[in-house]
């Protein structure tokens, strides 16, 4: 990777060097991806997700994006995907019994779902909103019009600042980009008081566990854990939800925020 | 055995043989395998007046898959000794056997039901020493002689033992 | 850049590699002669000169020591975790210049493999890829102590990792670079006082104290090696290593000592800048690597103190510090830093007025450690003891 | 604590809590005969003993602990003596000791329990002996009245075979879990027993060993 | 296995219970979502062989079940075909880090069975070196202790320590450990001259070395608090366990039986019992460091009033005159002795020669004999019928006892906290297996 980092920087304009390792990440990044849901092991699996994360870094590298790139590979290959594997093995969750969908209305949210994700990803790539202009905004496409190439890696917009585009990104972020980036914080926030709810919950004696309701888990940024508690334990008395208990909930909210964040 | 076993035998062998040979006595890591009262003499040994370091030795391998030493620092009694053979199992080889004192040796003056009358039975040991328990001294001299033999013992050698 | 020969990045790399491995083996000697003689013993000295080859013989025996897998392990990941730890170490210390710029056959390069734009973040980058060594190596055991161990190290590194990367992005906001060698430039010279050095653990100390605790805990070292924990978990993620395997974690372990030292040094202690003394061109070049080296050398020592001088903390205390005291403090430093550069930026300050800023903040830490509430146990057992002490006296 | 120092010196040297006037040995016995008339007594070497029957050992112990005099806190010792059937007196030497011949005929085995029981704040002990036959050694556990005796119980079972009713865990504790036999009964010997080893191997005690076979 | 049914009711609930059973069994025993940790018989802090199986929910702990015997030698019946005296050198070997208190303990109970007075020389140099003893153990605690919580500083510097008074025992009885220098009806033979003079020597060292243990231990943070709050046990569940030794009195009750049941004239000498209202590891840290100190504080008395004469009783039945004037092997030797056995009594040779051989017969009956060693009350309950060998001797060993608090004082801890409660017990397995 380093070598591969040298070159990108050295590389400077597409050739041939760049478009073999577009294809080499590509191809990693895609069977990777493709392991992760075979895989039978959690454990291999999640290591799956981690090549598959560090070939995504690789794709930011050839796409003149240093920063990106060792920014996916600090986040969340470092400490996101650590973080997977520690829950994994501290539960001992690596048995192939808990990868079957054992109820009938799970197999149909999944189909439902991946059905719900797989549209949206066709629409994104055929509907009307991407092509060129979209990809390297559109006063770029016309100021470089000569050079569409260059306008792929964006490097023309960060040639002002360190070269590695963290200013760049800093000041996307910031400016044109701050209430997607501000709602992902939310999102999080309130995934993480949710993460903390389900925590605790275990500590209740096993018949005041029941569902939480379900305002509970909304982007309610008002919403206080302790007071919810105590009404729980008041006795709020609807029946107990297995998939709210077991954890599922708030994760995959949290993981999509980061991922659009 | 190490990866020497899967080198070809031949002239240029003697001379690796002497230096790996000579790597692996002056880099003898015990296992703590400590059990009485020679456990005890065992620990002093690597303690300052004694000091088994200064041949290398002082780092004490808790797990036995990274030692290559085990000192049998004791009496084994019945309920132990397949526990001893399974830690000496457990050792990756090459690797020897001190039995330390004369507990571990013969049994010693507890010739009874509960011991194991020498530990000889159980593992192969290829240096005794007398004592109950045996000075510091006498341990680093036990220690000092299995040195010389490692130094002269050839690859085949050790490779019939294991 | 296109200019240069091909041998100059091969003797870069070969230079910067040989350098960092030489290091690791004589710190391996070195730590179990000082610790030995922070013990009244000696030492290994019987092979070589005061027994400097001993890491040779032990790496030579553990390479022809038989290699065993047992027979439960998960047999890929419990080969590949070893490596995953070595090439990590390597790879961290691409980015760091162990001297200045060198001058040899009419080319001049400074003696680093590579000077990433991103080097602050690559090095951290590299010490997240290190801790799945440690951890696949446990989880790859199958057995529970291993298993424990690595879920102790991968806890306390990601914690920690935290409040090392807060610590690294106050010194990047004040370097208000990414790069290596910028950050190293940013320290050479004067600093706001004249006669002090420029380094950033001065206005930094804070984030500077914070990265030491951390790095200290990245390492895995005595006081915060919990995941060998000799004493509790028999030897922790590596117990059902053997042989090479078992070389290489150890190698890893030291290596990261090395790196550790040296990426303080890099970033808050001005790398390898210092006084020359007027020396001539021709040999001026041997000053930074020099410099460098004793300063590396300076925190290698402190990491052997340690390890001789205090007991293994407990593993919630180690995740207290790190959450409750580490990231927090290292947070608003990181905030203190900003709001500090860019009141920088839009005015300006006089030194005076930086200076008193320093000072002001310095003592509120100072304060805060002070400060801090005494332990529940009266502090008074040494007077008793030194009361007892006379009593017994004949 | 208070004050500057840990050991501090107001606290009384070895008797906080405890100083309370010690009983002599004949008014432990009195106290203990006036509520089990049925436990004979005995004093010698300075110590006193009481023998008591099985059915009354937990009733006795209870009462020891929670007696206000006796107030025995500890079960210090718990000990088991095998006095096999028969006349046994060993290598007698009246010509050059001159002490007093000692003889024991005993129509049945006897395993004899010993529990010695200790007094903290009284400073006082005293034994409390407990026999049973044994050919089928039973013996109500004490655990309930002091837990203490969990690991003395499995001693006694392991070295003598005395099954302890009631105890929550009666396992062996020293001697390996398939061992054969209770060693320290008297009729168990010394040495020489036959030590099997993995695959049917068999080391042969010392004294029959060929030191040829052996090192193979 | 003729175990009795293990009655699955007594068990509450929320106890882990695993019996001392094979491991297979245990393993397929537990509950599902903890975990099973087997720890020893072989791990570097279980001093020794101890085995400690753990059931674990994550890293805390459920329960502790302590698994002994894999250093069980056999001594009590070893002992029961050997005569009185050659009791001492097995005795020596049990509790090898106290061997001095077996000897003594063993001894003691010999001399009531024969009911004779030591004299006063011999119980003097007992009690000295039996404290010295005290202070070697405590040491070898210090160290291993310092081992387990990963300081291996603490642990050579223990060790160092310790070599001066195994220097001082070896001087007197020619052995490092495993003395058998303490015999029934006195000592092996009288202290060399310069024995006051070797002591002096280190009671000016001891104390110093005391010291700088404390300047690295006492106010150490990660010392204390790897110490305090961490294996606490009170007085009530002491008394229940029927722990001794320091465990109690870090418990706050200055149970000393030094103190409640003197033996060898230690009441004469002034000393005080530390205790520490603290109840937990580092009170045990605490009350060992100033027992240290208070056994040099004996040893001082006991050198200042050390009184000359025999250190054997003159009874002939039991021993040769002690009083020896050549050699240092102690036995015999003494020139008038020898003359008088030789050429002027056949009776006395008789006598000597059935000594020698078969060794003195002990009146019959039973007594329980207990000291204060390092770890408590070490008792023997020694039962004679009346000839020259024990009929049974049972020891009553402090470790062994003391191991049943374990499982109270690390529940709810972590694996770490686990280390540092049994160091803190400080069981010798020695003791414990016998």
């Amino acid at each position: 990777m380093l070598l591969l980092a040298q070159a990108a920087e050295a590389a400077g304009g597409a050739n041939t060097a760049e478009i073999v390792l577009f294809w080499v990440f590509a191809v990693l990044a895609l069977g990777s991806a493709l392991a992760v849901i075979t895989m039978r092991n959690i454990v291999h699996g999640a290591l799956m997700l981690v090549v598959n994360l560090l070939a995504i870094a690789g794709l930011y590298l050839t796409l003149e994006s240093p920063f990106l790139s060792i920014i996916q590979v600090l986040v969340y290959a470092g400490a996101i995907m650590v973080l997977f594997l520690f829950v994994i093995m501290l539960l001992g969750v690596d048995r192939d019994d808990l990868l079957l969908a054992t109820q009938v209305r799970n197999r149909v949210l999944a189909v439902a779902g991946g059905a719900l994700l797989a549209g949206a990803i066709m629409f994104a790539l055929v509907g009307p909103y991407t092509g060129p202009p979209s990809v390297c905004g559109s006063d770029v496409a016309i100021e470089a019009g000569s050079d569409q190439q260059r306008c792929i890696g964006l490097a023309d917009r960060y040639d002002e600042d360190d070269g590695a585009g963290a200013a760049f990104l800093g000041r996307r972020l910031f400016t044109r980009y701050t209430y997607p980036f501000e709602l992902a914080a939310l999102l999080l926030t309130v995934a993480t008081i949710g993460a903390v709810i389900m925590a605790r919950r275990k500590d209740l004696e096993p018949e005041d566990i029941d569902d939480l309701g379900p305002g509970a888990e909304g982007p309610d940024d008002d919403h206080d854990p302790l007071a919810a508690l105590s009404a729980e334990l008041a006795g709020s008395d609807e029946g107990a939800d297995p998939d709210l208990l077991a954890g599922r909930e708030p994760r995959p909210s949290s993981d999509d925020d980061e991922r659009e964040g | 055995m190490g990866l020497e076993s899967k080198l070809p035998s031949g002239i240029l062998l003697t001379n690796l043989e002497r230096f790996v040979n000579y790597s692996r006595s002056t880099s003898l890591w015990p296992a703590t395998f400590g059990l009485a009262c020679c456990a005890i003499e065992m620990m002093a040994t690597g303690g300052p007046r004694h000091d088994m370091s200064r041949f290398g030795m002082e780092v004490f391998r808790a797990s036995p898959r990274q030692a290559d030493l085990m000192i049998v620092a004791g009496r084994v009694s019945n309920k132990m000794a397949p526990v001893l053979r399974r830690i000496y199992d457990q050792m990756s080889d090459p690797k020897w056997v001190l039995s330390m004192g004369v507990c571990a040796t013969s049994g010693g003056m507890f010739n009874n039901y509960a011991l194991v009358q020498g530990v000889d039975h159980v593992v192969p040991v290829d240096m005794y020493v007398p004592g109950c328990p045996p000075r510091p001294e006498m341990l680093l001299d036990g220690i000092l002689k299995l040195h010389e033999r490692i130094r002269h013992e050839t690859f085949a050698e050790q490779g019939a033992k294991a | 850049m296109a200019a240069t020969p091909l041998w100059v990045p091969i003797l870069q790399t070969v230079v910067v590699f040989a350098y960092f491995l030489l290091v690791t083996a004589v710190l391996i000697w070195a730590e179990r002669r000082i610790v030995g003689a922070m013990q009244s013993r000696v030492g290994p000295n019987r092979v070589g000169p005061f027994g400097m080859l001993q890491t040779l013989v032990d790496g030579v025996k553990m390479f022809f020591k038989e290699d065993v897998t047992p027979a439960m392990v998960n047999r890929p990941i419990y080969n590949v975790a070893p490596l995953v730890g070595v090439v990590a170490g390597f790879l961290s210390i691409a980015v760091i210049p162990i001297g200045g710029e060198v001058r040899l056959f009419g080319e001049t390069f400074t003696l680093v493999v590579a000077d990433l734009s991103v080097g602050a973040l690559w090095i951290l980058a590299m010490g997240s890829i290190h801790v799945y060594s440690v951890f696949l190596a446990g989880w790859a055991s199958n057995s529970p102590y291993p298993l424990l161990g690595g879920i102790r190290a991968s806890a306390q590194m990601v914690s920690y990792e935290i409040a090392q990367a807060l610590a690294v992005a106050s010194v990047l906001i004040y370097a208000g670079s990414l790069r290596i060698s910028d950050i190293v430039a940013g320290q050479a010279g004067d600093g706001l006082i004249a006669g002090m050095p420029g380094w950033y653990a001065i206005p930094l100390f804070p984030a500077f104290l914070v990265f030491v605790v951390g790095m200290v805990a990245e390492a895995g070292r005595p006081p915060f090696d919990l995941a060998e924990a000799e004493g509790e978990l028999v030897g922790g993620f590596n117990t059902e290593y053997s042989g090479l395997r078992f070389g290489m974690f150890m190698l890893a372990e030291f290596m990261q000592v090395v790196t550790m030292s040296a990426i303080v040094v890099t970033l808050f202690l001005g790398g390898p800048s210092g006084p020359t003394f007027g020396l001539p061109d021709s040999v001026a070049w041997i000053m930074p690597i020099l410099w460098f080296f004793v300063k590396m050398a300076a925190f290698i020592f402190f990491f052997i103190l340690l390890r001789g001088a205090l007991p293994r903390t407990r593993y919630h205390r180690l995740m207290d510090l790190g959450w409750k005291v580490l990231i927090p403090v290292a947070l608003v430093w990181t905030l203190v830093t900003a709001v500090f550069v860019l009141i920088d930026e839009q005015g300006g300050l006089t030194n005076e007025a930086r200076i008193t800023m320093i000072g002001v903040a310095g003592a509120i830490v100072i304060g805060l450690l002070l400060a801090a509430p005494p332990r529940s146990k009266e502090p008074a057992s040494a007077s008793a003891a030194e009361r007892d002490r006379e009593e017994v006296a004949p | 604590m208070t004050g500057t120092t840990r050991y501090d010196a107001e606290v009384p040297t070895a008797t906080r809590g405890l100083a309370r006037d010690a009983l002599s040995l004949e008014d432990i016995e009195r106290r203990v005969q006036d509520r089990f008339p049925t436990v004979a007594t005995e004093i010698a070497h300075g110590e006193l003993t009481f023998h008591a029957a099985p059915d009354v050992l937990v009733d006795l112990l209870s009462f020891c602990r929670d007696d206000e005099e006796l107030s025995c806190e500890l079960l210090a010792d718990l000990a088991g003596v095998h006095w096999p059937a028969g006349e046994h007196v060993i290598e007698r030497q009246p010509s050059t000791t001159g002490w007093p011949e000692y003889r024991v005929a005993r129509d049945r085995g006897v395993i004899e329990v010993l529990y010695l029981l200790r007094s903290v704040t009284r400073n006082h002990a005293f034994r409390v002996a407990v026999g049973t036959d044994d050919t089928a050694p039973c013996l109500p556990s004490v655990t309930g009245v002091y837990p203490t005796a969990d690991f003395h119980e499995r001693e006694v079972y392991d070295f003598f075979g005395v099954e302890f009713e009631g105890h929550p865990d009666l396992t062996r504790i020293l001697m390996p879990d398939d061992w054969v036999g209770h060693p320290h009964r008297k009729d168990y010997p010394l040495g020489g027993v036959d030590i099997p080893y993995e695959h049917d191997r068999f080391i042969p005690p010392p004294d029959e060993r060929d030191l040829r076979e052996v090192i193979e | 296995m003729t175990a009795t049914d293990p009655t699955p009711a007594a068990r509450s609930d929320d106890e882990v219970f695993v019996e001392g059973a094979d491991w297979e069994t245990i393993v397929d025993a537990v509950v599902d979502d903890t975990l099973t940790v087997n720890m020893g018989p072989q791990h570097p802090s279980t001093h020794g062989v101890l085995r400690l199986i753990l059931e674990l929910d994550g890293e805390t702990v459920l329960g502790l079940k302590p698994v002994v015997g894999y250093l069980h030698t056999g001594i009590e019946k070893n002992a029961e075909y050997r005569t009185w005296v050659q009791g001492t050198t097995f005795f020596t070997r049990m509790d090898y880090l106290s061997p001095l208190f077996n000897e003594l303990a063993y001894c003691l109970g010999v001399e009531r069975l024969l009911d004779i007075e030591v004299p006063e020389r011999a119980q003097a140099v007992r009690v000295i070196l039996t404290e010295f003893n005290r202070i070697a153990s405590h040491l070898v605690w210090l160290a291993t202790a310092g081992m387990e919580l990963g300081t291996t500083t603490v642990m050579t510097a223990g060790f160092r320590e310790r070599e001066h008074v195994l220097d001082l025992f070896e001087s007197q009885s020619g052995l490092r450990m495993n003395h058998a220098y303490i015999r029934p009806g006195g000592l092996a033979q009288d202290v060399t001259d310069d024995f006051v003079a070797r002591c002096d020597a280190l009671l000016e060292l001891l104390p110093a070395r005391i010291a700088d243990y404390e300047d690295l231990l006492l106010e150490n943070p990660i010392w204390r608090d790897r110490l305090e709050g961490v294996g606490i046990i009170d007085a009530e569940a002491c008394y229940r366990y029927g722990i001794t030794g320091p465990l109690l009195r870090a418990a706050g009750v200055p149970w000393d039986l030094r103190k409640a049941q003197p033996y060898s004239g230690i009441d004469a000498y002034d000393f005080e019992v530390a205790t520490d209202d603290a109840c937990d590891s580092y009170g045990r840290f605490l009350v060992r460091l100033e027992e240290m100190r208070q056994s040099m504080r004996i040893i001082r008395q006991a050198l200042d009033s050390l009184p000359g004469g025999p250190v054997m009783v003159p009874d002939r039945r039991i021993a040769w005159p002690s009083q020896q004037s050549l050699g240092a092997d102690g036995i015999g030797n003494d020139p008038e002795y020898i003359r008088h056995i030789m050429g002027e009594s056949m009776e006395s040779l008789i006598n000597h020669f059935k000594l020698v051989t078969q060794g003195f017969t002990v009146p019959a009956g039973q007594v329980y004999s207990a000291v204060e060693s390092p770890r408590g009350e070490l008792g023997y309950a020694i039962t004679s019928t009346g000839t020259n060998k024990p009929y049974r001797v049972h020891v009553r060993d402090p470790s062994f006892v003391n191991l049943q608090g374990a499982d109270e004082m690390t529940r709810g801890l972590m694996i770490s906290d686990v280390v540092a409660v049994v160091s803190s017990i400080d069981p010798v397995m020695g003791g414990v297996d016998r």
